[in-house]
């Protein structure tokens, strides 16, 4: 409790925590207030920003605000799904792996490996490419979440593994605890401000990897995000004709909700890992 | 600045892996070319090279975009219509034959004469080896003969080619586009090669002919990497004297170099670094006054010949409704096509498949397009269409549109538009296009499919609609070419076995309300000589067309783009002095550029 | 030999698991791929059928002698293609192609290209595979080194240096590369035409020991190089950061100074403590290099194998995807294994941990 | 003649906001040479404080207010930080630090760290000689000294790990050693050896005296020669083991032992809190008996009235009304 209190009082975690929260309000609140329009046409493509269009507009003559808005509403979908997938799968393999030890350990972590061997941003296109809807938001944001998890759980696992010969697990496991107790009642809750970061962590990478997949045209097809805007912005030259109003924002947007997620992220340890505390 | 040593420590680690890379011709040492000698073309080369094999369907620049090292008989000029003089002389077209005259002076880059036996041979291969392109033209002429052959002193060779018609497949129109297709081979050269593949023409195709190879055109290949292309000059060209009074052209070195991307091609045209491009140039008015410019200085900017449209799988609910399809035609708004998808690079369409202007202007007739043609933005009239044909739309309480049904109440399947992901112009046609149908009420929606997946989908049927240009080639055959490829059923194969024309399944011969009165057509036209006839025809079926509305079409464009930056290279032709077609140089006639262009300043 | 020496026990152990995550990795590799209904012939077929009207049983005849020569039909004893009722080609079932794949890796041979045929996959690789590596290799070692430096200096002088150079780190290392990238291209490339918008070297040139073609390379090399030098530099920056803090507060460092050890011993002391975990990050950054050069190389026009790749997988050439993914998991795998025995010898800790000798 | 001598010593920290807190206001005392003197008081009392007061070792945020440390004579309160580190820090004066089990770096051979630490004061000594006089002096402490040379803190067993601190800590024969709570982390056997330790090498005048910090009175018993009782900054009662420990005269110093002797096993932990309220804030000035709103037997006007040490049966006592 006291450390939470002591996230209050820290700057960074305001700033980021702010600031993150800011985006979210443009995001979901906006929309409420403001007509969010990525259909109709209200002009000639890159009009350059006006009174009644701050942004300008896209290539395809589409009020930009609207495309940043709805953008950055998909993109920030997928960052949490992929993050709590991510976190969630990552939690209970490291978890597991990390308390049974063993053999089990030791095939969960080839498991992990694998999907550190092969590039998951191939993975993650070839899967996409190879379902027919494969380039729902949706299914890219789950299938952004399986690939990801590797990394959750090795972190995850390291942890688990040092709390293992932790007194209060031996004890619980002579008082015959099942290991599925023990690791819920035991070594969960000790993890939980860890996971936290390793959810905060995932869900910004979960972010950068959709839009890296959209920056080479495999994006959503069924809806706009960041990485498609600035996809479509290079590929139909707002570079060369120096529209900035279509690239600029977008990716401003990315990396104000990336540094907002990092910041958060590194507060939180400085917090919760006291050797960083002073 | 720390990170210099880095960049030099890498530069040179990179070389030392790197040099693997470049295959420079040995006999030339040079490690550049100079500008001022250099002409730069781009948009004809996607990818690193594979090959320069001249019987391989998909080779490397310049191979695939014809006569610079491997020419054709005869150049298609689609402004006038005429097919000039290359290889051959001149030409003729009989009731059963066409008959060819070739070029005296024609040699190879080896001294050789280009006579008829390489012809003959060239053709022949297309009998003998189902797999190299030229094996479909066999269905439409029987045989390749030398009439002169034997009657000849020694020394002297063949310059009299007949290509006799298929009697059942009687088609003149498919011979002269071939004529202006194949590239002539070197029968002493290929002959060889071939018998050393032991007459395998799969061994034969894992030759590159990356060294050199011998072809009897203006430039001879250089050398290639996987950023680059580049052709160096034949000084002893045989054209030279033919067709420019013994001058050269004025570019040493032709080079293509490789961009990963439309919009470097762009910013190399308009930094001056590349001096022709065929590449889709968006706003190019915006490039303007960086010295970069197209066809016409104001809209359209280009002379358009092609016409992409949606193709429609009509054994599909409901799309084998004409009155769906025609429905469909009055929604999309083509005005919005026209200005975002193609930066306005298109006169307004008509409907029909016939081009209101250029050449095939003579067939077209604006009163049967007013009566019977549905491609006009009138989204009233697509509503009525829909209402008449009982179908109707279901939108939920803030007038969104769930779905749209039949007569019966029956939810209609939404229609889905396949389109290859990542061709982003062809993308943004499809999204107004589905804005525009939903609108109307009509339940569609986009899907982008990676090109592998498309393509098998086109072939298998396996589609609603399905974006697709047809004929995209210019070729002396147009319009007809066109209407053949999108309605000739004579091949008709159910979905999920392949067609290689009219994917849609249109007008399948054993169904009901077949209209045996279009194959006729398809067959008739090629064969007719006067205009008139021509036109009463072309307007028969352009009719039919219209009311059946087996495709829709979208929007005009060129069968490729054109543009030129005067920074280096003046000279090229353009609307003023249309001297040479809207073609790049190396590509087609647009090679002839390459005498006719001077350095700038 | 291997009993009584638990350290070569424990790396042979480690091997044997890399080996086993090798042979799983290879065999998704291969079916990854091969999953969708997407057939490469077609593309192959759409290219091919350029100009002059087609003909539909030459065409079929072609696809049939296509399918034959990548292999994706079953053929008879005499090599003949297998057909079905209706005549069409039965295609090879994914496990035979299995086979006569790994048969041929075996030999080194990745087999061809179906979209570039007929290059060979290897062939590819080796032209591709150069320039990804100049490019990424250079720029995440310096931006691992100086990254790491800079962390450490900022957690040993903190203060207003760490005010500035921590923010910094971290606003720079959330901003995605090819946001960076981008950037660069627009204000610096397009802009200010300060620097190539894209490209190896000039179009002018063909690669060669030359100082003109070096300088020309090295010119081009700036933009890429600084937008991904950056981001790793920041990223690392901040991990050796906390590690360093992490280092200063312990017993040992604190006790250190207490007996007058001098304060540029104490430094190293910490800063090889805080190095080695940073080594993990090293090996994986080298393994994500071709995954990571996709990007850069698609923004700044650069050669590389990431190109290669993706219009491989865009057009399903399986034999170049598998042929580049396996090259991935080789290097990823390399990296992990050495960084796992190097950690070992450098970190007594784990060396006893690893081996259980006390 | 005394060893070191701290001369009313005064030491402050400066918080972020420029407060200062006065951690040590005060004392003044003399190690003689063989003397072993405790220094005992609840922890946040200052002895921490006080032993880097006593190394000269001020680093910021401590500061020295004012008074004077000296070694032989030689002052080393107003040293710079290199001079001190060369001069004193392990050479004339040694500290044993609190937590030795993670006292030793983790990636360094224990030769290689006690090298370090004998080179930091003299370059000039080659390996070879070094590795020596390691030799000589870990076999002397009793350790295997080749072994234990040559192997890495986490091959060692705790015990070991705590003769290896000492044997460092002492190589350069200091004058005087501070042994701060050496003992806290360690079961009782452990403690008792280490204790033992320390006299051989006292008896072997490997060092001269020590000053031996806890927070457990009892435990002085049977090591200091004499005690000083701290409390809030200040030495409160200074005497002989046997004077403070049976016959404490100020309320504290009886509170502290009375706290101890109480205690049963159940509750070992929470001493020596077991006295009610809490230490002063020594952030203000403070007048009166610091000890007067915790003190047992307080009168009306010890709040009000400074208090002094002085002589009460020859010892020191801070308390107007010890007797």
């Amino acid at each position: 409790m006291k450390l939470f209190k002591g996230l209050l009082k820290s700057p960074g975690f305001l700033l980021g925590a702010g600031l993150f929260l800011l985006t979210l309000i443009l995001a979901f609140v906006v929309p409420l207030f403001m007509n969010v329009d990525t259909e109709t046409r209200v002009g000639l493509a890159y009009m350059p920003p006006s009174a009644q269009h701050w942004l300008g507009t896209d290539h395809m003559g589409v009020d930009m605000l609207s495309m940043l808005i709805a953008g950055l509403r998909s993109s920030l979908e997928v960052g949490f799904m992929a993050g709590t997938i991510a976190t969630v799968l990552g939690t209970l393999i490291g978890v597991y792996g990390g308390y049974k030890g063993g053999l089990i350990d030791d095939i969960l972590t080839l498991g992990t490996n694998l999907f550190l061997v092969i590039p998951s941003l191939i993975v993650l296109i070839l899967l996409s490419t190879s379902l027919e809807e494969g380039r729902s938001l949706f299914l890219i944001a789950l299938f952004i979440g399986c690939t990801a998890w590797t990394w959750s759980a090795r972190a995850v696992r390291a942890q688990a593994s040092s709390l293992r010969a932790r007194d209060h697990v031996n004890l619980a496991r002579i008082n015959g605890y099942s290991t599925l107790g023990i690791v819920m009642l035991h070594i969960l809750p000790y993890l939980l401000s860890y996971i936290f970061m390793v959810f905060i962590l995932q869900t910004a990478a979960g972010i950068l990897t959709e839009a890296s997949i959209s920056m080479l045209g495999l994006g959503p097809y069924d809806s706009v995000s960041l990485g498609k805007i600035l996809f479509d912005a290079k590929a139909s030259e707002a570079l060369t004709d120096g529209a900035w109003w279509a690239f600029v924002p977008a990716m401003v947007l990315i990396t104000v909700v990336v540094f907002a997620l990092f910041v958060v992220n590194t507060a939180m340890e400085g917090i919760f890992n006291p050797r960083l505390r002073k | 600045m720390i990170r210099f040593p880095a960049v030099r420590a890498a530069t040179l680690a990179l070389l030392t892996l790197g040099l693997s890379d470049c295959r420079p011709n040995k006999s030339d040492t040079s490690s550049g070319f100079p500008r001022n000698e250099t002409v730069y073309v781009g948009g004809r080369q996607w990818g690193e090279p594979n090959s320069f094999n001249p019987l391989l369907g998909w080779q490397g620049w310049p191979v695939n975009a014809m006569n610079l090292i491997y020419e054709t008989l005869f150049l298609y000029n689609p402004d006038s219509g005429v097919m000039e003089p290359l290889l051959g002389e001149s030409y003729e077209v009989k009731d059963d034959s066409v008959e060819v005259t070739l070029q005296e002076k024609a040699h190879f880059s080896d001294g050789k004469p280009v006579t008829g036996y390489d012809v003959k041979y060239t053709f022949e291969l297309g009998k003998t080896y189902k797999s190299v392109p030229v094996a479909s033209f066999w269905s439409y002429i029987t045989a390749v003969n030398l009439p002169e052959e034997g009657t000849l002193p020694p020394g002297k060779f063949p310059r009299k080619v007949v290509f006799v018609l298929d009697p059942k497949h009687k088609n003149p129109l498919v011979v002269l586009d071939q004529l202006q297709n194949q590239r002539i081979l070197p029968k002493h050269v290929i002959e060889p090669l071939i018998a050393q593949s032991n007459n395998d023409i799969n061994t034969f195709n894992n030759l590159k002919f990356d060294k050199d190879p011998i072809g009897s055109g203006p430039y001879r290949l250089h050398s290639f990497s996987s950023e680059k292309i580049a052709t160096v000059r034949d000084d002893n060209y045989w054209g030279n004297d033919v067709f420019f009074k013994g001058k050269k052209a004025a570019a040493k070195y032709v080079v293509h170099p490789i961009y990963k991307g439309n919009e470097h091609f762009s910013v190399a045209l308009q930094q001056g670094r590349l001096d022709a491009s065929s590449t889709f140039v968006p706003r190019i008015w915006l490039k303007q006054k960086k010295g970069v410019h197209a066809w016409f200085e104001k809209e359209p900017y280009f002379p358009q010949s092609v016409i992409p449209m949606l193709i429609v799988n009509v054994e599909h609910k409901p799309l084998d409704d004409a009155q769906m399809r025609r429905a469909i035609a009055f929604a999309i708004n083509y005005a919005d096509i026209r200005e975002l998808a193609v930066s306005g690079y298109s006169e307004p369409l008509q409907s029909g498949m016939i081009l209101p202007f250029g050449l095939e202007s003579k067939y077209f007739n604006a009163e049967d397009v007013k009566t019977h043609g549905a491609s006009v933005y009138d989204p009233e009239r697509a509503k009525a269409t829909l209402k008449a044909a009982g179908y109707q739309p279901v939108y939920d309480e803030d007038g969104k549109l769930i779905e749209t049904r039949d007569a019966q109440g029956k939810r209609l399947p939404t229609i889905f538009i396949k389109s290859p992901a990542g061709w982003t112009d062809w993308e943004q046609i499809v999204k107004i296009a589905v804005r525009s149908m939903r609108a109307a009420g009509i339940d569609a929606r986009e899907r982008f499919v990676d090109a592998s997946v498309f393509w098998t989908a086109q072939n298998n049927g396996d589609f609603d609609l399905l974006m697709n240009t047809p004929s995209s080639e210019p070729s002396p055959s147009k319009p007809w070419s066109r209407f053949e490829f999108v309605l000739n059923s004579s091949d008709y194969a159910p979905e999920g076995e392949k067609m290689f024309k009219n994917f849609g399944r249109f007008n399948n011969p054993k169904a009901k309300g077949y209209e045996p009165r279009i194959d006729a057509l398809l067959r008739l036209i090629p064969q007719l000589k006067a205009d008139e006839e021509k036109a009463k025809a072309y307007r028969e079926l352009n009719v039919l067309y219209m009311k059946l509305q087996p495709t829709i079409p979208l929007v005009y464009r060129p069968d490729q783009f054109y543009q030129f930056s005067d920074r280096v290279w003046k000279g090229f032709p353009n609307s003023e002095r249309p001297f040479l077609p809207p073609q790049i140089p190396g590509d087609r006639l647009g090679t002839r550029i390459l005498w006719h262009i001077t350095p700038a300043g | 030999m291997l009993r009584n020496n638990p350290t070569l026990r424990h790396i042979a152990g480690r091997a044997g698991w890399y080996f086993l995550t090798f042979l799983v990795a290879v065999t998704i590799n291969f079916f990854l791929p091969r999953l969708g209904d997407a057939s490469p012939v077609d593309v192959l077929m759409a290219r091919a059928a350029g100009g002059g009207t087609v003909d539909q049983k030459a065409q079929l005849e072609k696809e049939k002698q296509f399918l034959k020569d990548f292999g994706l039909v079953e053929l008879d004893a005499k090599g003949n293609v297998v057909e079905d009722a209706k005549g069409r080609p039965v295609r090879a079932s994914l496990l035979s192609q299995y086979k006569s794949y790994l048969f041929m890796s075996l030999q080194g041979d990745l087999g061809t290209s179906i979209l570039q045929h007929p290059k060979r996959v290897g062939e590819i690789i080796s032209t591709a595979l150069p320039w990804t590596l100049g490019l990424q290799l250079p720029t995440i070692v310096f931006g691992w080194i100086f990254g790491n430096l800079l962390g450490a200096l900022a957690a040993y002088k903190r203060g207003a240096f760490d005010n500035v150079a921590y923010p910094g780190a971290l606003l720079i290392s959330s901003i995605p590369g090819f946001c960076l990238g981008i950037g660069l291209v627009f204000v610096l490339g397009i802009k200010l035409d300060w620097f190539p918008a894209g490209g190896g070297y000039d179009d002018g040139l063909t690669p060669a020991f030359t100082a003109e073609f070096l300088s020309s390379a090295g010119y081009y090399y700036i933009l890429p190089f600084l937008s991904i030098f950056l981001v790793v530099l920041g990223g690392q920056a901040i991990g050796m950061r906390s590690m360093c803090i992490y280092e200063l507060g312990t017993d040992y460092v604190k006790y250190a100074k207490l007996l007058g050890i001098k304060e540029s011993k104490i430094l190293l002391y910490m800063f090889r403590n805080a190095m080695l975990p940073q080594l993990t990050g090293l090996a994986l950054a080298l393994g994500g290099m071709v995954g990571g050069a996709l990007i850069t190389e698609i923004i700044f026009n650069y050669p590389g194998l990431g190109t290669a790749l993706l219009t491989a997988i865009q057009t399903y050439d399986y034999p170049v995807i598998t042929g580049c993914t396996l090259l991935v998991t080789v290097t990823v795998l390399l990296a992990n294994f050495t960084v796992d025995v190097l950690i070992g010898f450098l970190d007594p800790r784990i060396r006893v941990a690893q081996t259980g000798s006390k | 003649m005394a060893v070191l001598e701290v001369e009313d010593l005064r030491v402050h920290y400066l918080t972020r906001f420029g407060d200062k807190i006065q951690a040590v206001d005060g004392v003044t005392f003399s190690l003689e040479e063989g003397e072993i003197l405790g220094i005992a008081g609840e922890s946040g009392c200052g002895k921490t404080t006080l032993v880097s007061g006593c190394l000269g070792l001020y680093i910021p945020p401590l500061h020295l207010t004012s008074g004077d440390v000296r070694i032989n004579g030689e002052s080393i309160a107003r040293m710079s930080m290199d001079e001190n580190r060369k001069k004193v820090l392990g050479q004339k004066v040694a500290m044993i630090p609190q937590g030795a089990l993670n006292s030793l770096n983790p990636t360094r051979k224990i030769k290689d760290m006690a090298s370090d630490m004998i080179l930091s004061h003299d370059e000039t000594v080659d390996p070879k000689t070094i590795y020596e006089r390691l030799r000589e002096r870990f076999d002397r402490i009793g350790l295997d000294s080749v072994e234990v040379l040559n192997s890495y803190p986490v091959q060692l067993p705790a015990g070991t790990k705590q003769r290896v601190v000492i044997g460092i800590s002492t190589l350069l024969n200091p004058k005087v050693v501070i042994a701060d709570e050496p003992t806290s982390a360690l079961d009782v056997t452990t403690q008792k050896a280490v204790i033992r330790l320390l006299f051989e090498l006292m008896d072997e005048r490997i060092i001269s005296s020590m000053i031996f910090i806890t927070h457990e009175l009892p435990l002085l018993r049977h090591v200091s020669s004499s005690i000083a009782v701290m409390y809030a900054g200040q030495f409160v009662e200074v005497g002989t083991t046997e004077q403070v420990i049976f016959d404490g005269r100020m309320p504290y110093t009886r509170a502290l032992m009375g706290s101890m002797l109480s205690a049963e096993p159940g509750q070992r932990d929470k001493k020596p809190f077991a006295i009610e309220g809490a230490p002063p804030n020594l952030g203000k000035p403070i007048r009166g008996c610091r000890f007067a709103e915790r003190c047992p037997v307080v009168q009306p006007d010890c709040s009000s009235t400074t208090q002094e040490l002085r002589i009460v049966r020859d010892r020191q006592v801070r308390c107007k009304y010890a007797s």
